[in-house]
């Protein structure tokens, strides 16, 4: 088939490409804008600025960071799994709940058959898999809207998780005899338990000898991985092409029904991985485990520039979001805001944030704010009115056409 | 309908005032455009362009893709609401805020892509926005309903009104459209490329009604790449370029070959470049024969009946037909787009039998299809171009397991050259391109897939003449490399001169096949409209016709 | 009031009597327990027959709905352990109303028409916890306070006896108290802020064990939990409990919140059986030390009662 | 939808149609298939079947059915504005807080201002209303997606309505000198305390002299009022516009900014409607009264075969969907289903119910089911093989084009 190359292609082919690759500029032009544009990370800085102010040093060490992020490690991996199911224009409420069965399987698979960590996790990486197979199928095989069958499957599974633990949650640091933790318990507590770091004899950047938390290594590996998925894989291309419009995916041959499957599998997947990660933080399984991570993951990827309608958002852009929530809570945290105050100035910054974030921010504003912005703008910039030509990514068609939900 | 009601009350001639060329015409000036500048981000869409109709006038609007024919009328339609130069209407000036204003001030358009809500009905969609309402405060169905009849039936339409939107087919569609602007009380009527998704008959239903409103004053501004329709029906055409006003033509001695010259700013001469094909077909690329789909009222899909279809390499095939005839549906049926068990029949893929399984089977096996819907069917609206172009031939850019970029760039950047896709950037959203750019790039997806049989459904729906002679040229060359051409077009002109044969098509049933040089437009409309002969039946008996065979190679 | 008499006209002609038990969570692993226990103890009556424990779910509307059904079901005995006390005020009433006799158990209802109450008092639990830490505590200190759904009943009363016990050494000071709404996982990443903010940190008090273990988690990943005392409540005699950590070293005090079981298998019993029963039966909170926990835990041991 | 009647229905019923205005047959058959098809109803007729069957007398007396639909009242009513919200193709995850707030205002108001219930509804639903109309105003205005913003406002609304009772639940019993409720107190309880019923003298049809159950008849009387609005008024036809393509109405000269802000204070007015409903049915105001009931509700919406991406639902169905949600929770209830199996199962009958509405079921299940379903039909009808051509009701689109999520 190869040989039937048009005379258009062939042409096009050779030229433009460079002889010796990229420079490192343009690369990271290519990785940092993944989120539309440097605007996307706004929020973020300004979450960030906000605890150096308020709490220099407490807030901006490596310490308070690792403990921040590794508090949100599991629901960010949930999160990231979310992510591609949210790309096909789908849901998936289940996650939660997968995580919790996932959490509960290790604690078992410790506890009563004394497994080791490298058992362990791909075990619940597989059952999680089976229940996002059996979500996937039922939302691409039986079109039954996903939001329907992952609620439903977050009920099963929950039922399932609480008869597997008989409703008390179990323990995972097991002692032996002589009052000690058993050795299977105590390499189980490297999953996440805190203090306990891997690596920690090797002389690190950044985080020196103290080693690497797991639940944040975890997260950075998954969020890599899954944004190389995306950005460079075929299949990447394949679940934007579904989210964004399934006829014309389907018309070009992208097998729909796979990749649906595939992106709910995939979330359960990443929800098994994440749920030992769980058990090990709370040194113990809790039948309730999970419980309502799915609104914190998916706030992560809407946050990030996701869109719930689908075809629009990155991983890269979920971890942002995960960042700047967990990095909220912490913030307010550490500044001792009562709890109430807490939860209303949460939902107000998350707002803000996302309004920033917004790339005709002045143009939605209305024309007053629109006339400050072209001062400034004016300014700073040398040409007026041409600020997206060179911006390297596609800015994402808005106002008169999109549809905000 | 009011519609005209107000037209001789106002003003007498003249009293806009416009700045453009004053040429006689049949009624007082009732819309100026003048100085209309428009800016995108990174696109300077119009730079001070001109328009001027008068009442009863059809004032044709010319120009390439991207040319800003639709920009400058989306923003008489209030489409756009920031925008330089002013509007005025009967000598008045008026601002244009929203639709809704436009609405107010008798202004209705049918926008170039379709604007319906599917999941309504036909009537909802008429009177969407402007519903009568009993004096209880209650919509008023039954005069919806009464009304919705009339327009449709003066559109050529005889629907249930109550049948939603989306078991429509989309020359249907495209009529509602027209109804649904004639339920205003018009005074300028603007039409963005209503003909693209019509076949002959209908547009001379739509040609009817547009002489009936221009006899009633209203004056109507008319978009159209079909040059011979222009003659037909436009009085005057304003011709434009890179969004800049070039001039304004009465039609009447205006050649052909001058407005052309306006439009690309060169001279063109060859429009249709094929020839008969020197080398003579080649072998058999593809075979169909007892073709049987079942049809879907719910999905608008119309039902085919032993169709047969062959085509050799190096040869360009026509499939005509009117709307409904079942043209779209024999491609989609040979893609695989339909499920299995819908199609029955037999299909050999150069020599081989083939099972049409799914569209990445097709894909697979050489098949490329150019669909008939680019924006519910072909393109991710909010996506690249560089996604949109090269998503189908992913499997090609594959190294070391990832796609490359580089090469994934070069591929489409010399599509884009070669086909001159008018578009900022490989990163652009095609949503933001014109609908002949957005056009450009499905044919872009298909070709890079290197198909030797390649499906065109309309391939030159809303493309420009300049472009359009760039496809066939394209299309011709593909054909001299040893590919296979289906295509089907609503212009008989553009079969006629590029096809080696063409394939008659009516209610599902091929009703004729000509060889080049046998084929006229007569000849092929009436077998397009040979209802009788195959409506001389029960209709519904030959659908359980036990001729039936699956196809099957399970 | 006419409960009693009614079921013992009843009596005569009945030789087993159905249970309904309504619980408002059966999540929390001290309602779980509870659950297993009341299994346990109506099981060594022959003439009770306990019917699926319903779980509320925290929801007292649900809860309200699956006391309707029970009594829909005409059950002789309905056990209840309300959610919160005001919403169930009236599905006790219908209750009543339909003749069943109503024992109510950890939480009161607004509404006297039960037939008795069996409950331990939280302001002790909390007083008792207050208590321990002025004891543990001599030159008075910092105490951090980990607190429940702030809303909830027990969690009002465990902090109001938690303040009035440590009252009496002025010079402990509760710097710094959050919600972790009963959660182990929301409790640890409190604690880690707390350990960054306050060098100096003497004592955590929990309002229930998984929190005080959450926080005991996050402090000894800090290498800061041998400076720090950790006072839980609840007492659970299950591995992950709170006895056990006691027994460990983790915690240097929990308290056993009594379940109950026991106690309201036995009155019901007797009200089928037409004895008397008390109207309010107040049980006693047991304060765990590291010296009894052994013994205590052995004693409630959770696994005696599966079976 | 009752506008969705296909020409072969309308062949139908023109000819038959009496002079002097439709027979009750034919308006019967103009309300019952609001759903698409009597299919719609399947899900529902199987639950009440399974509950006589099990539990006959004890299930379908009036007492345990007021019951069990008495106590998904207010849900039953947040569900109404939520389908509202949903047919534009938004979501208001805030209903839940929004219902919590209006009943600590309406217990607080009671108790501090001893207002009676004809100032207290309207007065709740003003605040819900102006809640709602925040979260319109972000979501169309500012084009955030409705998911953040209500996600924010569920997150602002609980920490006011915990501020303003200060983490403290408020009884609405209040008992007066002589031990008795105060007036306004018993007054009050008519909303909903379980047992307090209005027009308790009346021999009404159906209910006897017992009176009606005031949550019941609230949540009957908002359904049709406002299945009224989507089918008869030029609003409502605007909001299934705004849902179905929101360009082409605003094409058409559709208001969608107003339409869009509109659905939102009517979702908040009707959760502020329902929050006194909830105070009375709980006889107090807890401060996380509703925590939750937003999923509760969209669920409703679904069964009830709205679809998420807006433009198709009706509130007939989502009266539907509710009666299944607490019916089968009433049938499991009784027969003492253990909690974790009723997790499970409720999960199930969810999908299975919602799998059964599918107008293509037999289609969707392949050829073998088809078969099957062939046969059946071929049984029951009279000619074979005829099936889609006569069939009254329209099925919507389903298989190659629309996607599902
Ligand atoms: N929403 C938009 N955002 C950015 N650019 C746009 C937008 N709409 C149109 N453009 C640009 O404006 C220019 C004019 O487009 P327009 O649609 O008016 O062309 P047209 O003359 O109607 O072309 P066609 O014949 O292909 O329909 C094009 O370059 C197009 O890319
Ligand atoms: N709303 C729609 N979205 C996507 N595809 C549609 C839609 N409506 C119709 N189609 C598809 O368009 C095709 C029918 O096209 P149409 O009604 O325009 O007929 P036609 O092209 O004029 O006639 P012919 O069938 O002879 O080609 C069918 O394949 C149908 O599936
Ligand atoms: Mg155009
Ligand atoms: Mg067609």
């Amino acid at each position: 088939m190869s040989s039937r190359t048009t005379p258009a292609t062939r042409r096009a082919l050779a030229p433009s490409e460079p002889p010796g690759g990229r420079s490192l500029r343009t690369r990271l032009r290519g990785v940092l804008p993944v989120l539309g544009s440097l605007q996307g990370y706004i929020g973020l800085v300004l979450v960030v600025v906000a605890g150096m102010l308020t709490k220099g040093q407490v807030f901006w060490n490596q310490q308070n960071l690792t403990n921040a992020v590794g508090a949100f490690a599991s629901r960010g991996i949930l999160a990231v799994g979310e992510t591609l199911v949210i790309l096909t224009a789908g849901i998936d409420l289940s996650v939660g709940s997968l995580l919790g069965i996932a959490s509960m399987v290790s604690a078992l698979l410790l506890v009563h058959q004394n497994l080791n960590i490298y058992e362990i996790v791909p075990l619940c990486m597989v059952v999680g898999a089976l229940f996002g197979l059996a979500n996937g199928a039922a939302t691409a095989l039986l079109r039954i809207q996903s939001f329907v069958v992952t609620l439903a499957m977050l009920n099963v599974v929950r039922g399932i998780d609480r008869m597997l633990s008989d409703n008390v949650s179990v323990g995972t640091q097991l002692i032996n005899a002589h009052g000690q933790l058993t050795p299977r318990s105590a390499q189980f507590q490297v999953l996440g338990t805190p203090g306990h770091n891997i690596l920690t004899g090797l002389p690190l950047p950044f985080v020196g000898r103290a080693g690497i938390y797991y639940p944040v290594l975890a997260l950075v590996v998954v969020v890599v991985v899954f944004q190389l998925l995306l950005s460079k894989s075929k299949f990447g291309r394949h679940i934007y092409a579904v989210g964004g419009n399934e006829t014309a995916a389907r018309l070009s041959g992208v097998n729909t029904t796979y990749v649906k499957i595939a992106v709910f599998m995939l979330a359960g997947l990443l929800a098994g991985f994440a749920g030992p990660i769980d058990a090990a933080y709370s040194a113990s399984a809790d039948p309730l485990a999970g419980s309502s991570y799915e609104l914190d993951a998916i706030a992560a990827v809407v946050i990030g520039g996701a869109s719930l309608a689908g075809g629009r958002g990155s991983i890269v852009g979920t971890l942002v979001g995960s960042l700047i929530l967990t990095l909220l809570d912490n913030v307010l945290g550490l500044n001792a805001i009562s709890d109430n105050a807490q939860l209303i100035i949460k939902g107000l910054i998350v707002i803000l944030a996302v309004v920033i974030q917004r790339p005709d921010l002045f143009r939605a504003l209305g024309p007053s704010v629109r006339r400050l912005g072209r001062l400034i703008r004016n300014r700073a910039d040398d040409p007026p009115g041409k600020a997206e030509v060179g911006s390297p990514q596609p800015q994402p068609a808005t106002p008169p056409l999109e549809e905000s939900r | 309908m009011a519609v005209g009601r107000e037209i001789h009350e106002t003003q007498p001639d003249n009293a806009g005032g416009s700045s453009a060329p004053a040429a006689p015409g049949p009624g007082r000036v009732i819309l100026a455009m003048n100085a209309i500048t428009k800016t995108f981000p990174g696109v300077r869409a119009l730079s001070g362009v001109d328009l001027t109709v008068r009442a009863g006038e059809v004032a044709a609007i010319l120009g390439e893709n991207g040319a800003g024919k639709s920009t400058l009328m989306n923003i008489l339609a209030g489409v756009f609401s920031d925008y330089g130069g002013d509007i005025a209407l009967d000598g008045v000036p008026v601002a244009i805020h929203s639709p809704k204003t436009a609405q107010h001030l008798g202004i209705a358009m049918i926008h170039q892509e379709l604007n319906l809500v599917p999941d309504m009905s036909i009537v909802d969609n008429i009177f969407l926005g402007r519903e009568p309402r009993t004096p209880r405060g209650t919509i008023d169905r039954k005069t919806m309903d009464e009304q919705a009849t009339r327009l449709l039936a003066e559109v050529g339409l005889a629907l249930p009104p109550r049948r939603p939107v989306r078991q429509c087919r989309v020359a249907e569609q495209q009529l509602i459209e027209v109804a649904k602007a004639l339920s205003a009380s018009l005074r300028v009527l603007v039409m963005d490329e209503p003909t693209s998704a019509l076949a002959d008959a209908e547009v001379r239903r739509l040609f009817t009604v547009i002489r009936r409103l221009a006899g009633q004053g209203v004056g109507i501004v008319y978009i159209s790449h079909r040059l011979e329709e222009l003659d037909e029906i436009a009085d005057s055409v304003t011709v434009l370029r890179d969004g800049a006003y070039i001039g304004r033509r009465e039609m009447a001695g205006t050649t052909r070959a001058e407005l052309i010259s306006m439009m690309v700013g060169r001279p063109l001469d060859e429009l249709f470049p094929r020839s008969d094909s020197p080398a003579g077909p080649g072998e058999e690329v593809i075979r169909v024969e007892d073709l049987d789909l079942a049809g879907d009222r719910r999905e608008g899909r119309a039902a085919l009946h032993g169709v047969r279809l062959v085509a050799r390499a190096g040869e360009i095939v026509g499939l005509a037909g009117l709307m409904g005839a079942g043209r779209s549906e024999t491609l989609e049926a040979i893609y695989g787009a339909f499920p299995r068990r819908a199609v029955h029949g037999s299909v050999r893929l150069r020599g081989r039998r083939y099972q049409p399984r799914s569209p990445r089977h097709a894909i697979r096996n050489g098949i490329a299809l150019v669909a008939e819907d680019r924006k519910a069917q072909s393109l991710v609206l909010t996506n690249s171009v560089r996604f949109n172009a090269s998503l189908a031939a992913l499997g090609r850019f594959m190294r070391r397991g990832t796609v490359s970029a580089a090469r994934e760039r070069a591929a489409v950047s010399g599509m884009v050259t070669d086909l001159r896709i008018k578009t900022p950037g490989l990163n652009t959203a095609v949503g933001n391109l014109s609908g002949g750019n957005q056009q450009k790039v499905v044919l872009a997806k298909c070709l890079l897939t290197e198909p030797s049989l390649i499906l065109m459904d309309e391939p030159t729906r809303g493309i420009d003449v300049g472009a359009k002679a760039e496809i066939y040229q394209l299309m011709t060359e593909l054909a001299g490399r040893g590919s296979a051409i289906v295509m089907v077009s609503s212009e008989l002109p553009e079969l006629l001169a590029m096809c080696d044969r063409i394939v008659v098509l009516c209610e599902g049933r091929v009703t004729a096949e000509f060889r080049r040089g046998e084929a006229t437009q007569e000849a092929i409309l009436d077998a397009a409209m040979d209802r009788q002969a195959v409506l001389g039946v029960d209709p519904a008996a030959p659908s359980r016709a036990p001729a039936r065979r699956e196809v099957s190679d399970e | 009031s006419t409960a009693p008499t009614s079921t013992a006209t009843r009596s005569a002609s009945k030789s087993q009597f159905v249970i309904g038990y309504s619980q408002s969570n059966n999540a929390e692993p001290y309602r779980a327990q509870l659950n297993i226990q009341l299994q346990y103890y109506v099981k060594k009556y022959p003439n009770l027959k306990l019917l699926p424990i319903t779980d509320a779910q925290q929801s007292s509307a649900k809860q309200v709905s699956q006391v309707q059904n029970f009594i829909a079901q005409h059950v002789d005995v309905l056990i209840i352990s309300p959610n919160e006390p005001a919403p169930l005020a009236a599905a006790v009433q219908q209750a009543c109303n339909a003749k069943i006799p109503v024992i109510v158990l950890d939480r009161s209802v607004n509404n006297q028409c039960y037939t008795s109450f069996i409950g331990g008092d939280n302001v002790a639990a909390g007083k008792q916890a207050g208590d321990l830490a002025v004891k543990l505590l001599p030159n008075g200190g910092n105490v951090v306070e980990l607190q429940g759904i702030l809303s909830d009943q027990p969690q009002i009363d465990r902090d109001k006896g938690f303040r009035e016990g440590i009252a009496a050494n002025p010079k402990i000071h509760i710097v710094a108290q959050r919600e972790a709404k009963w959660l182990k996982e929301s409790a640890t990443p409190i604690m880690q802020q707390w350990l960054a903010q306050y060098p100096k940190i003497d004592l955590v008090y929990s309002e229930n064990d998984p929190m005080a273990l959450g926080a005991y988690l996050a402090a000894a990943g800090a290498k800061r939990a041998g400076q720090i005392k950790f006072l839980g409540t609840d007492g659970l005699a299950i591995p992950d409990g709170g006895i056990r950590a006691v027994q460990q070293g983790q915690m240097a005090g929990t308290f056993i919140y009594p379940t109950c079981a026991e106690q309201a298998a036995e009155t019901a019993e007797a009200i089928v059986t037409g004895k008397p029963v008390q109207k309010t039966q107040t049980l006693q909170v047991t304060p765990v030390t590291p010296d009894n926990a052994a013994s205590l835990y052995a004693q409630y041991d959770d696994s005696k009662f599966q079976s």
